[in-house]
């Protein structure tokens, strides 16, 4: 009682910006604390491509970089639509064939139907939104769990791209424009002009906020510190960029091969795109409150089903763009297109990532981070020429190593009590 | 101080399964008054306001709003109506920060984005009304609070909005002396600005020091509704414990018959009936 | 207390009076498209025009599914059996269940080592494989190469078929490879067949290999394809051959734009027609006469079989199988290939 | 204070014993309150049953009703396993290949090596205790999430059974008593001898439970429920065992079919032990905490680590039963053993039963309800004769319809508030 | 009472990545006496107890027990030296009843049989000792009883046990008022049993009524620990709310530096440092 004049200055008092050394102190402090974001994936990422460049020197071609990316691209699209769905403590197991049903509906459009690209382009997704909008009021209205409505996805799609497939056959998927997608590359002078832009972009972002922020008084990173971030982004994009547009053709009189890959931008893209959904607008906020506290989000008025059903309209979506990604890549849709191990490599990739199964906890980048594990795995792989046998068991020890960086650095964590 | 309560409840009956929790429950609350709901461990207090924030759905009885016969079959329309409730149990999402959690489902926004730098100036503006002095940062999730903490949380979340009818569930059980001062005061600040304030509390003096009304629950009867004047600190203790005081209260006490005549459903929440 | 002749017995009951009914029983519908595409509707055309009972069902690759349903089979009361085996052991399992119960076997297209089974009709696994390695050879001669490197692209590491395969072609090219006219490449089976993972695997083994592939070898026409979009981002396609199997609609359409060098034809027709004109015989307790007999190594006894011999499809006698309409004009020539179509002369 | 001497009194009255009619009434308010314990599987069982036995009379054939169990078993000892994991909201991926191991084990000591078949059986035991181990010590010690570790031994215990192989032949299983497992039947007698005894031990522990609880003064239901408890079990056994002891050969001269299935008796001795070992031993008990909050199981002094581990080697012992049954039904093991959905179909009928996901919720008894709603399902359309892709679809369709009922069940309770 | 204090601690300190929640805290508690521990919201108190009881790993500081150095490295190590603990945030497990909850790690057993009538009969004289008479049946989920019901359970797990030393923290705030003083009437008798306990509380009164010894949590810093008879409600109100009082306390308020002399980390904790 005696205190309520002291605390009124409080907020009132205009926030110093800390120094550059204090920031630097407290993340070092916040990472031996255990609260390290990103930096257990990456640092997996690291450790298992030191490894596989040891082992094939040609991982760390420039060809080899590029394969990378379009290899992995349809996992890691399926995966960032799981990250809404995992986000809310619910699973898809459908995604996978959902992603099949997709392609197959663009084969048939634009092959046996013979309409333009862009209609079965439009097709797949609508066919994704359907899917999802089906899958999600399912489980929010009937409520049956998703576990098990995505079962029933699941059978029911595999019977369903078979027959789409009647009963079995390729489709060949020859349209220019669709194959150019997982086939083809940006001129090199475009992929400097893109990266340009995505640089300004994120500057741009980072200084207004900040400028924002310290105009109200509120607490700020330093502006050093802002600074830093925008030249580290702008140093490593640069170096990808310059290694992608870098030859890579095995007979340069034949063909020019070099450029980034079309896939690229695409994933990038809808990464800043569902990015900026779940951290800046109001929906993707409760999106982590129903996923942290399903009765909590509901008494505050939030509608629960609604946002369910969303997600798994995302969800569907975004594995419709992965089947197209797949198809392009493919030239071809088959009846285990998002069969196989797709599914849970994308929800493997996500949890790798950093996204809990339980909800609540996860970034679309995380998708992309742990996507880019999975396919660096097979990838390096692919290069090493075991048996098959042998070559599952290597991929299971390896992935298992990936994630044990990530599992040592978060041990800390839990130790120092903040988990 | 107003003829119409702002809320009334009519005959209100809740059952969990086979267990009835609430018989025929009326109450009111009215506008510029704080109306305090006391009673034992489990007479159906918490109960009460999750029927009337739409978070259980009752099996019988009406619900009047300003007069008005309404429906409230979610937490959106009780919040609809401008009624705001600090719930015994929280519910904060722990993976969010204290600004995330304050302005849940009411998010300020500058077109499509989230207009953080306002929402972070208004939570602390409101906490430090709170007497909160020991949050490191606003950024911080709240499942790092204390206990205290928490709840402060929760209370500044349901007083930043312009509501009709606030409710608070043993708002002050975790807090600190001077948290509690700071807290009784800001519920009769909210009745003297004409809204209707209940107040579930276990602690008798606070009770007095700020309430207009009490309203006393006894094994999911409501037993007696008085004006705060009328009533002694130790009839309010009789009544909660026993269920009748003199002239208040369950009519025959010992059989402990409700005055709906359910004689028998009653004698099986008889006291010591623990099994 | 056991009323013997009581309860669910009915179909079961007396031997003497069984209407004739046919069971079939499809391995999986995602290997190849044969099964479900092919084999079923050519089963379907015969068992109809000789008017009888039939139930043909897939056992989509699960051999517990399999077994499942070679149950649900005797219990409906079929009288003959034709199975085209997941693995020998489950297989075996369903024969000599289908044979305790008087039930007529068949194995189709695959034999069942160390089974029971009446009557054997197939292609020869080893031989479609012989036909992918010396086809390749071919084309590998009529490009030119020198010491050319040839990768395999091999079918599914769980599926016995795929291990016949590559015995055949092995058979063809090994001898090249000691004798140093070949260089061995890359070697990789492909998990489940998926066309998918077919593509990353190829693309490794030519980022691997610094491009130096000049044959591949692909186990059917689905993982040719997968080969030949991976080429295609490269460049290189038509001028590293790939090989093939099944005649699809696509494999077709590659060799047709020279993509593809060669596939294997299996006339499923002509097998199938084999295939049920046994089952509706011994259906309705016949016995015939096949003439040839097959050696099951494991089981030690010879086995009646009808064998029929699979062709390898070039860009000259893609119409052959146009002609035996196994495919349709209509599906091949399509768009961009009604031209080649007419190179090639079909008509 | 003044109600001092009223409490007093609850716990030393003796409790009377409820009559039968308000025991009866008290059940039902509980199943219109939405606590309906196994209800909601058994009538999703019923409706399924009905469906069929409607549209394919030979359904209902004592014969079918055999192989029901036979075709069920493996899935249904996996889920069994998979219950304890799952109850501590972890997953096991890794269970249907691991049962894949334990019988390329089996197969590889009993037919390569000729031990007899004990020594097979054992070895595959001890392989699925090994395997169990390693998982549970992976996810309690080193701190990597349950779905990444068991992922990463869904590839490289696929890689183990293509090793064991041979790179892809099958290895037959020829011993007799192996064979017997999933083939043969019990004599008729053996049968019955068996249900009596059974019977008899239910009634014993329910009377002696009744009479102790009685003699302390504690709640008890009517001893005349009790008595219709025990009668409603005899009955329902004896049906079955009546049916399953009625003559099923097609051809009775050639060889009589027979008696209970040799498998039955082992779910149900595994169904008794493991529930036993959940409802009444601290060991289950400290499961069920650590599922519901592990936080409060720690506080309370259970090691956590060990009973993680634990699970996690019930969960690969069991998948180490499933696979023998799957190999002794299949007369053989192949690479593809414990692979396809064997996996998805064990979780599924975990939690079409009723487990949850999200740990501290679930019984074995679960996972046998489930396992035959699965088994139902799939020998269902096996007699329906549909092409491979209707019947995917047709099967995911049924799969969800025998949820919904579940779902549409529990939804009273959710709207009563009591979830 | 007696010369050596049950548990003693020194010098703990324990950060939470870069926030410092306890700074060089000097602690004791002694067999047969009651000891308060106060302080405001957030200053350390839970945090304190669960270093105490080996939920959290103290960064620096020894533990002494009945004289002896030890290490609590887990609840099982403090249970085992006979530590129970009643947590802030209760800790029960949903899905289990009453009865399950109040054995939980400890249940009676006959062969490897849980021997469940002999706990339901336990857990019903317990709990009738402490005033609760609205729980329907012993057998219910913790997870639908009352805000008092769940912390009543919780004490009664915790005074099952022979135990040399009970920690309540916050042990009634959600009690009614008849539970309120079973509760302190039980905290009493432990101590005079010969029982070493610690009660932590915001309510003066309480404190006052029970304790021998009062310490006082500053902020993270343990400003006071003195015999309850040497020092007035006011002035531990004033060691909660500002570290000191008269000759006790902080020794410069105003610039707040710690007696172990880390001024500028203090700082950092400054009231009303809210952003
Ligand atoms: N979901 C539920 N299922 C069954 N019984 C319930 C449920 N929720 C509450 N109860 C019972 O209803 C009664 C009233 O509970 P309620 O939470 O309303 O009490 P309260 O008055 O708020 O008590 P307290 O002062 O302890 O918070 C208690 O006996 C409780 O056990
Ligand atoms: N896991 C954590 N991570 C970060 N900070 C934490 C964590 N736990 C507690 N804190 C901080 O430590 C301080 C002390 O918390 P503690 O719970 O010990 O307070 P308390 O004295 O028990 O308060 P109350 O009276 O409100 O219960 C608080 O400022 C709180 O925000
Ligand atoms: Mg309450
Ligand atoms: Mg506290």
């Amino acid at each position: 009682m005696t205190t309520t004049a002291v605390q009124k200055e409080g907020p009132a008092a205009v926030a110093p910006e800390p120094s550059v050394g204090s920031h630097v102190r407290n993340y070092w402090r916040r990472v031996r604390g255990g609260d390290m974001g990103a930096l257990p994936a990456v640092a997996g990422l690291i450790v298992l491509c030191t490894v596989f460049a040891m082992m094939r020197p040609s991982f760390l071609s420039a060809g080899n970089f590029a394969n990378l990316f379009t290899q992995g691209a349809a996992v890691t699209l399926i995966a960032m639509g799981l990250v809404f769905v995992l986000l809310l403590g619910e699973i898809d197991l459908s995604a996978g064939f959902a992603s099949g049903v997709c392609a197959a509906v663009l084969a048939n459009v634009v092959t046996v139907l013979g309409y333009p690209w862009y209609v079965a382009v439009l097709a797949a997704i609508v066919t994704g939104v359907v899917i999802g909008t089906v899958l999600g009021f399912l489980v929010a209205k009937i409520g049956i769990p998703s576990f098990v409505v995505t079962l029933a996805g699941f059978l029911a799609f595999q019977g369903i791209v078979l027959m789409l497939m009647k009963e079995g056959t390729n489709i060949s998927v020859r349209d220019e424009t669709l194959v150019a997608i997982a086939n083809r590359n940006l001129s090199p002078v475009l992929g400097w002009a893109l990266l340009a832009v995505a640089v300004a972009g994120y500057a741009a972002v980072q200084l207004l906020r900040h400028r924002n922020r310290a105009a109200r008084g509120l607490l700020t990173d330093p502006l050093a510190v802002v600074l830093a971030r925008i030249a580290a982004l702008a140093v490593i994009l640069g170096i990808a960029v310059y290694v992608l547009n870098l030859e890579r053709s095995r007979n340069v009189l034949v063909v020019s091969l070099k450029g980034v890959p079309i896939v690229v931008p695409i994933i990038a893209v809808l990464l800043i795109v569902w990015t900026f959904v779940l951290q800046r607008t109001s929906y993707g906020r409760h999106i982590y409150a129903v996923g942290g506290n399903t009765e909590a989000a509901r008494r505050a008025g939030i509608n629960v089903d609604r946002i369910r059903i969303s997600v798994f309209v995302i969800c569907s979506s975004m594995a419709a763009v992965g089947g197209i990604v797949a198809a392009s890549r493919a030239n071809s849709v088959d009846p285990n297109t998002g069969g196989s191990n797709v599914l849970l490599y994308a929800v493997g990739a996500a949890v790798i990532g950093g996204t809990s199964l339980f909800g609540g906890k996860g970034r679309v980048l995380d998708a992309v981070l742990g996507g880019a594990v999975v396919a660096v795995i097979d990838n390096g792989m692919g290069l090493m020429g075991y048996s098959a046998g042998v070559k599952y068991v290597v991929t299971g020890v390896v992935l298992l190593l990936a994630a044990s960086v990530d599992a040592f650095s978060r041990r800390r964590s839990a130790a120092t009590g903040t988990r | 101080m107003s003829a119409t309560p702002l809320l009334e409840l009519r005959g209100i009956d809740k059952s969990f399964g086979p267990v009835q929790v609430l018989r025929d429950v009326a109450f009111a609350a009215h506008p510029g008054e704080v109306t305090a709901l006391v009673g034992d461990n489990g007479a159906g207090k918490s109960t009460l306001v999750k029927c009337i924030s739409g978070i259980y759905p009752t099996d019988a009885g009406e619900v009047l709003f300003d007069g008005k016969p309404v429906s409230i079959n979610s937490p959106r329309d009780a919040a609809a109506l401008g009624i705001e409730v600090v719930y015994q149990d929280l519910a904060l999402c722990d993976n969010l920060d204290i600004v995330q959690n304050m302005f849940l489902g009411r998010e300020k926004r500058s077109g499509i984005v989230l207009d953080e730098p306002t929402m972070e100036q208004m939570a602390a503006e409101t906490l430090a009304g709170l007497s909160v002095r020991t949050v490191k940062s606003l950024r911080q999730h709240v499942s790092s609070l204390s206990g205290g903490q928490r709840q402060t949380v929760a209370i500044a979340k349901a007083v930043l909005w312009n509501s009709k009818l606030v409710i608070l569930d043993e708002p002050t059980a975790a807090l600190g002396v001077a948290q509690t001062a700071q807290v009784l005061e800001l519920v009769r600040r909210l009745a003297d600005n004409g809204l209707a304030v209940v107040l579930i509390s276990h602690n008798m003096n606070d009770v007095f020091a700020v309430s207009d009304r009490i309203a006393a629950l006894y094994l999911g009867q409501m037993v007696a509704q008085v004006k705060t004047t009328d009533i002694t600190h130790s009839q309010v203790v009789e009544l909660i414990t026993a269920g009748r005081s003199g002239n208040l209260g369950l009519v025959t006490a010992d059989a402990a018959t409700g005055p709906n005549g359910n004689g028998a459903a009653t004698a099986d929440t008889n006291p010591g009936a623990v099994r | 207390a056991c009323g013997d002749n009581s309860g669910g017995s009915d179909q079961a009951g007396g031997s003497s009076d069984k209407k004739p009914k046919i069971g079939v029983i499809l391995p999986d519908s995602k290997s190849s498209a044969r099964w479900e595409g092919a084999d079923r509707k050519f089963l379907e055309e015969a068992f109809k025009a000789a008017n009888v009972d039939y139930d043909i069902q897939n056992a989509q690759g699960d051999k517990t599914q399999f077994q499942t349903i070679a149950d649900q089979m005797i219990t409906n009361g079929v009288t003959a059996l034709m199975i085209v085996n997941l693995d020998s052991g489950t297989g075996k399992a369903v024969l000599d269940k289908a044979k305790s119960q008087g039930v007529a076997t068949i194995d189709y297209d695959r034999l069942t080592l160390g089974g029971s089974a009446q009557y054997y009709v197939s292609f020869d696994n080893e031989a479609v494989g012989k036909l992918q390695g010396e086809g390749l050879s071919k084309c590998l001669t009529d490009k030119g190469a020198k010491n050319p490197v040839v990768a395999y692209l091999n079918g599914s590491p769980t599926d016995n078929n795929a291990t016949l395969f590559k015995n055949g072609y092995d058979s063809v090219l090994k001898p090249k490879f000691d004798s140093k006219d070949y260089t061995k490449g890359p070697d990789q089976a492909v998990p489940d067949w998926d066309n998918t993972q077919a593509a990353t695997i190829f693309e490794q083994m030519l980022t691997q290999t610094k491009g130096k592939i000049d044959g591949v070898l692909a186990a059917n026409d689905g993982l040719g394809n997968a080969a030949i979009s991976v080429l295609k981002k490269n460049k290189l396609n038509g001028k590293v051959p790939v090989t093939g199997q099944d005649a699809t609609v696509q494999g077709l359409q590659n060799i047709l734009s020279g993509d593809q060098c060669m596939t294997v034809y299996k006339a499923i027709k002509e097998e199938a027609k084999a295939a049920s004109d046994l089952a509706i015989a011994v259906a309705k307790g016949e016995k015939k006469d096949t003439g040839q007999t097959v050696k099951d190594p494991e089981g030690g006894r010879d086995v009646a079989a009808v064998l029929l011999t699979p062709k390898a499809i070039y860009k000259e006698n893609v119409k052959d199988v146009v002609a035996d309409g196994f495919v349709t004009k209509e599906e091949l020539c399509t768009g961009n290939y009604a031209k080649l179509c007419a190179d090639a002369g079909i008509s």
